[in-house]
């Protein structure tokens, strides 16, 4: 709970600020287009923050995204598959990885790490493969599937602003994996592993098919993600689609109260941690007029709101202490 | 009167939401043996680690030879010539028993590690604790016991004015705890002053010049050489008599629970385990360390799956192949290593309790708060589990209650047959004393009890049979009638010939 | 059928080799390889397409590699032309070498096979200027600004925009507004290639200025992405649009109008003179270096009325490679 | 020492089968090549496996890289530094980043990942930042200054084939590395603390300070490695330069028997890890002609070669258990 409160103060913190300096920050189309990108992201996060919370890693987010966001404007267009089966292969493709990733670090024993980071060279690399590196879209088919992405709902007594349909599915992805993790009993074993494998495993739970099923919701994820994002850009090349995107993933669960070395974690913080990036996105290129150091921003943000985490819980504690 | 070699006044310490240190006191001569005992949270580890410079106090004053003295690194302390061994094991698993005895101290050679000298040192070391293992043998190889025994040569090495012992004896049977016992004999003929901390009263007796009492963070008393005795020592932990110890009840004997026959673990393929438990039995398991007591349990609880042989529960054949399928047919495991098999340190008392009855309790799937709330309740009652809530992280409970919250996690489930490993290491007398009351409880009830214990006076005192267990295999069995000390000792020792 | 990375097998047939090196992964590319396979069968030669991945260092292990293989020839498209000098020397001392697209004037290279960046962006800039006659407020967008080309065809626009003379050496800085000639220049967004950040650099200019006149978007995906944005956000023919390159939304925006126009240059015939040259070069015939050193492919102006023949001859060109 | 063995394995099976398939692989040229990759990739994959040995993460080494890479021909072209002064700014900088790591995570109790993930995104930005997104380079000058990176010595008796002088740096780092680790106080010491911290300290060693080494060991060398890879391309892209190189580097890293729990690792075997990623991508270049998978290939062999490891130790312990 505590941390989630650091990260959300900083976002409010970096909200008020942007929302100061630039008049266009709260407009309704802006504050749409966030809330479309934070639901993007925030997807992906979910799923690689199911891994984390049982002590591993999965690198290879970015790389789902590519397969994914490639695989299926490929299959529509240049193979004429229909949407079903397109994206039921979508489907079918991202669970296959994940239960790769999964059999292959419990059966085998490998590290997480060399797994997920082969993942990331094979499936770009397989997608360049396939799509021979050309550019990949829908040109102007396929628009009610990209409405799925690009589509609005407006709101009854809200004129002006209505809701991007990917906030849809971020609302249903984080309910059910908030459900699924505080409520029901799969989801305190898979908590109860990330703590201590073995007493988990001492206690009756089957801590291998937990694990496989977190690296295959966090393949899920990123499929589904990489959906939303080509559907979204409408374009997508192999060469560098989705590059970077599983650091965002694991910066926004870190970020967001997830610790690395498993057991913790909340899906309002990762939610959280994912909207902090967008927002600082956004706010470099609404407040400057180049963006060429944004990242330098975002690092350094993120690491004075880290620091001044921590030095407020120390305050605290001392505090208390004294008490 | 001659100064104290370390006189420690008025430490206080506290940790977040818990008073640990509430003013303690404590004086140690040279040539002393100074046994702190108190129960589990009484302070006894933290003002230990004060005195070894682990962490510093809140407040109150250390005092060495008469000389104030300040600890804040352990290395301040080691220069100190005090030397602290830990109620944990803190080994370097990845480093072999060499480097570990001198990890800290290492001894150069042109500015190098020289490893040649560390080999040669640290065997006078290994053979002074009796541990016969190579210097060049990675700790990851060694079992508890053996682990135990390598942190003592480490803090023989220090060559330590002031040695403290924290619950050396936790992991260690009989024998080896006699070569310890010597060893301490002949430091203390040296003039090192020594601390030993024990929830063994029957070696506080045995070994100290003085005893100090701890209770809640504070002392409670303290008893010369001469009123060392088993009453007025828990008198002063507990605060009042306890009742007689062992009221060990056999009951009649049920039909067979468990059924092992030509049982082959993984350390030891050669030999062959064959052996009954009836319901409402208890029979414990004696051995030396090492001897595949542990093995076997786990064996039977599917841990390490036995590479051959045949298990009945109940008559039905069963081969578990992991803890789960175990748990299915009605066995539960209280493991050796609690706080990295039995309990999840970081978790709530509630949700370590629910951990192993989750899904039987909650077959939709989904949790059922009110079945947790009930089913916390009830054994936090039954088991009189102190503590603050049941929100508390397990953490921060003592010991006893810590193995409390393993036992409560297997009553729920209602086991045919519950295996104990060591169930009372390191757990003061009052809270052994429930843990007994439940066990024989349980056996009252029908439920068949397989336990290992190093502790004689416990396998003694609860076991309706006992199995005596030598390098893997079962080298005698003893009923209730033909138990003793010395029948036990002699076929774990196999001083019994029968195969040599 | 193959693109991008194939080549026409043949390898013991002791048919010539050459190799035509990129300065990254793109569509524009390969179109360029289509050429490239083209000129090979024409000329009959083994050729490849090589596409570094990871930018100058990249390139430079390909180059390399290609030199360790032994090749007949190398096109080469240069990253950082001033600092690549040594390399191209190095390489032009063991094979036939050229630059297309990007030149390296101080390397030994036999000749230029391109266009001139910063006329192409100032062919750019008059279509700013047709789409805006008033003058007005004008966002650039591009991938990267540090590339050689990239700067040139910025600068380009921005010059022909505010009707400077032509001045290769001119420099505005990225980071501030530039006004001139009834134009204002809010800025200059670049994405690194992340589509999803191009996107939303388009979006957040758009939120940023409620009024914005034209967008002009440098790299070739940039204007699709443009026109996405403007799309979600019902825009699409308010703002206006100019493009560089042929990416088929370009063309497709054209031909609905709402997109004013396009510059583009001819990835197919770099490709396809390369292959021509270099074989000729290893057969020993220098006759086809003009004194110059520079063959010039000039970029064109697409706007709606010949974008269907030029999309048409694009398709057939790029037949062979889809 | 078995770790070694199975990528050692690896690598030698990749070399025989690019010698075969390709009649160049073996030509002077292409083994010169190689063993600058191999020793500029090295020199950073050292770095970080210190980092790694305590049970870290260091992702700011490609950053670090470009930092050091883009500042030093930065401040000798544009601002006519000498080079000595440059150099020992390279190295100020360099340390200093390791230290500020390093302090953030011992005395703060910052996560690794986070603290070196903000270094990738804000050094990477700094670079962009002061270059203006420029690419800097040493044009024709500083001839004697880059043959530290493109020098090659020539070896008596063998004509025709000459030693890269990187190849002398790794060789240096290397040697430096091993006898560190292996037979001095702070190597042991790092070990003990990479396997269990808290037995280390109450070991009475410093592990605070000896953390706080390692990121200054990882940072250094990564400026080292930075400073000779632009000495060696001549020029650098801040926006790209050393992107992915702490993959690489981690990956080499644990190829090479390193865990990511920490306590486990060899120099030798991070120098084979860093080998293995530069023959494989230079088979690829000689053997096949296309490169657009030669991600996928490296991530498959990477992930054939882990497995194949892992399968041929377990049926090794199985005949040795029924011996
Ligand atoms: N690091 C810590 N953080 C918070 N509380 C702690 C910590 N260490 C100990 N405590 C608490 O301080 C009290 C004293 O603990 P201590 O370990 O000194 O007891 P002890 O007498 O050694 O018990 P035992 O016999 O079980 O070893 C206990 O209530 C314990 O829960
Ligand atoms: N992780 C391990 N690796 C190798 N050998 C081991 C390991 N654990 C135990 N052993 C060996 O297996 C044998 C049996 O160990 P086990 O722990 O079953 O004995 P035990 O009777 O339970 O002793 P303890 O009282 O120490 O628990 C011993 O010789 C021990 O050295
Ligand atoms: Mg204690
Ligand atoms: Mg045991």
């Amino acid at each position: 709970m505590r941390k989630i409160l650091g990260i959300s103060a900083l976002l409010l913190v970096v909200c008020v600020v942007t929302a100061l300096l630039s008049g266009s920050f709260l407009s309704a189309y802006n504050i749409e287009n966030l809330i479309r990108r934070t639901a993007l992201f925030g997807i992906i996060s979910i799923g690689v923050s199911f891994v984390i919370v049982t002590g591993g890693i999965d690198l290879s987010v970015g790389s789902v995204v590519c397969l994914v966001g490639c695989g299926v404007p490929w299959l529509l267009t240049t193979h004429g598959w229909s949407v079903p089966s397109a994206l039921a292969m979508a489907v079918v493709v991202s669970v296959a990885v994940g239960l790769f990733h999964g059999l292959l670090i419990t059966r085998l024993g490998l590290p997480p790490f060399v797994v997920t980071l082969c993942g990331l060279l094979l499936y770009r690399g397989v997608a360049r493969g396939f799509t021979r590196d050309q550019t990949v879209g829908f040109g102007s088919d396929f628009k009610s599937l990209r409405s799925l992405a690009t589509g609005e709902i407006s709101l009854p007594f809200i004129s002006g602003f209505s809701l991007p349909v990917p906030w849809l599915f971020l609302v249903v992805v984080a309910g059910v994996a908030a459900v699924f993790l505080n409520r029901t009993v799969y989801g305190r074993h898979l908590l109860a592993l990330g703590c201590n494998e073995q007493a988990a495993r001492f206690s009756g739970i089957n801590t291998g098919r937990m694990t496989v099923l977190a690296y295959v919701i966090s393949s899920f994820l990123a499929g589904l993600g990489g959906l939303l994002f080509v559907l979204d850009v409408n374009s997508a090349q192999p060469v560098d689609f989705g590059n970077f995107y599983e650091l965002y993933a694991i910066a926004a669960a870190v970020l967001g109260g997830c610790s690395l070395r498993g057991g913790e974690g909340t899906i309002t913080g990762v939610i959280v941690g994912a909207a902090l990036m967008q927002v600082l996105r956004n706010m470099i290129t609404l407040v400057t007029t180049h963006n060429n150091v944004e990242f330098a921003i975002i690092g350094a943000v993120i690491l004075a709101g880290v620091i001044a985490d921590e030095l407020v819980r120390r305050l605290g504690a001392r505090r208390q202490k004294t008490v | 009167m001659t100064v104290p070699l370390l006189q420690a006044k008025k430490l206080t310490q506290t940790y977040p939401g818990v008073r640990a240190l509430k003013g303690v006191g404590l004086h140690l001569m040279r040539g002393e043996i100074l046994a702190v005992i108190g129960e589990n949270g009484a302070g006894k580890s933290t003002l230990m680690k004060i005195l070894a410079g682990v962490q510093m106090p809140d407040s109150g004053q250390i005092e060495i030879n008469g000389v104030a003295v300040s600890l804040p690194s352990v290395l301040a302390a080691q220069k100190l010539g005090i030397a602290l061994i830990h109620q944990e094991l803190n080994l370097v698993e990845k480093l072999d028993v060499a480097a570990n005895i001198f990890l800290g101290r290492e001894r150069l050679r042109y500015g190098l590690i020289d490893t040649r000298e560390h080999h040669r040192a640290s065997q006078i070391y290994l053979a002074a604790v009796g541990l016969q293992v190579a210097p060049t043998a990675l700790v990851h190889t060694l079992s508890l016991g053996q682990r135990q025994l390598l942190e003592i040569a480490k803090a023989l090495s220090v060559q330590a004015r002031i040695l403290i012992f924290d619950e050396p004896t936790s992991s260690l049977s009989s024998s080896e705890a006699a070569t310890l016992f010597q060893v301490i004999g002949d430091l203390r003929k040296q003039g090192v002053g020594i601390i030993y901390i024990s929830h063994r009263l029957g070696e506080v007796k045995e070994l100290a010049d003085r005893v100090t009492v701890l209770r809640d963070g504070e002392n409670a008393g303290e008893l010369s050489r001469t009123e060392i005795e088993h009453g007025a020592m828990v008198r002063l932990m507990v605060g009042r008599d306890l009742k007689q110890f062992y009221t060990h009840v056999p009951q009649k004997p049920g039909a067979v629970v468990l059924e092992v026959s030509e049982l082959r673990t993984q350390v030891y393929p050669q030999q062959s385990l064959s052996f009954q438990v009836r319901a409402g039995e208890i029979v414990g398991v004696a051995g030396l360390v090492g001897a595949g007591r542990t093995e076997m349990l786990e064996a039977l609880f599917g841990v390490t799956p036995a590479v051959g042989g045949t298990v009945q529960i109940d008559g039905v054949e069963v081969r578990p192949r992991s803890p789960e399928e175990a748990i299915r047919v009605g066995v539960a495991l209280v493991p050796e290593d609690r706080k990295h098999q039995g309990v999840i340190l970081q978790m709530a008392v509630q949700e370590n309790m629910t951990l192993a009855a989750l899904r039987r309790g909650n077959p939709t799937g989904f949790l059922n708060p009110s079945w947790e709330f009930a089913l916390v309740g009830e054994m936090v009652g039954r088991l009189q589990i102190k503590t603050p809530s049941s929100r508390q992280v397990v953490q921060f409970l003592s010991g006893g209650n810590q193995q409390k919250v393993v036992l409560s996690k297997w009553l729920s489930l209602k086991p045919r047959l519950l295996l104990l490993d060591e169930p009372t290491r390191g757990i003061d007398v009052g809270a052994k004393h429930e843990i007994y009351r439940l066990m024989e409880e349980l056996a009252a009830q029908g439920v068949a009890l397989l336990f290992v214990s190093s502790e004689l006076e416990e396998i003694l005192g609860l076991s309706d049979r006992v199995l005596v267990l030598h390098e893997g295999r079962i080298a005698g069995e003893l009923d209730r009638g033909e138990l003793s000390e010395e029948s036990v000792l002699r076929l774990a020792t196999n001083t019994d010939v029968r195969d040599r | 059928k193959p693109s991008g990375g194939e080549a026409t097998s043949g390898k013991s047939t002791g048919k010539k080799k050459v190799a035509f090196v990129s300065n990254g992964v793109a569509s524009f590319w390969t179109i360029a390889a289509a050429g490239v396979k083209a000129a090979g069968d024409a000329v009959g030669v083994d050729t490849e397409t090589l596409m570094p991945v990871e930018g100058i260092s990249d390139q430079k292990r390909i180059i390399e590699d290609l030199l360790t293989r032994g090749i007949d020839g190398i096109a080469v498209s240069p990253i950082d032309p001033v600092n690549q000098t040594d390399l191209l020397n190095r390489a032009a001392k063991r094979t036939h070498l050229l630059t297309h697209d990007s030149d390296a004037p101080a390397s030994d290279r036999a000749v230029y096979i391109g266009m001139d960046n910063y006329q192409a962006g100032r062919l750019c800039g008059d279509l700013v200027r047709e789409a805006m006659p008033k003058g007005g407020t004008v966002m650039l967008f591009i991938g990267r600004l540090e590339q050689d080309n990239a700067k040139r065809r910025r600068q380009g626009v921005i010059d022909a925009m505010l009707g400077r003379p032509s001045n290769p050496s001119n420099y505005d800085a990225p980071s501030g507004v530039i006004e001139g000639n009834g134009f204002k220049i809010l800025g200059t967004l670049t994405d690194q290639f992340d589509r999803a950040k191009g996107k939303a650099n388009a979006e957040d200019a758009l939120a940023k200025y409620p009024d914005l006149g034209c967008m002009v978007g440098l790299f070739a995906y940039n204007p699709p992405l443009m026109l996405e944005a403007l799309g979600q956000a019902n825009k699409l023919g308010v703002v206006k649009v100019v493009a560089f390159d042929e990416d088929d939304a370009t063309l497709a925006g054209i031909q609905k109008g709402t997109v004013h126009g396009t510059v583009v240059q001819n990835p197919y015939m770099y490709g396809y003179k390369s292959v021509e040259i270099l074989a000729e070069l290893a057969k020993g015939n220098t006759q086809v270096i003009p004194p110059s050193k520079f063959i010039d492919i000039p970029a064109r102006q697409i706007r709606k009325a010949d974008v269907d023949v030029f999309w048409a001859d694009l398709k057939v060109k790029t037949a062979g490679s889809k």
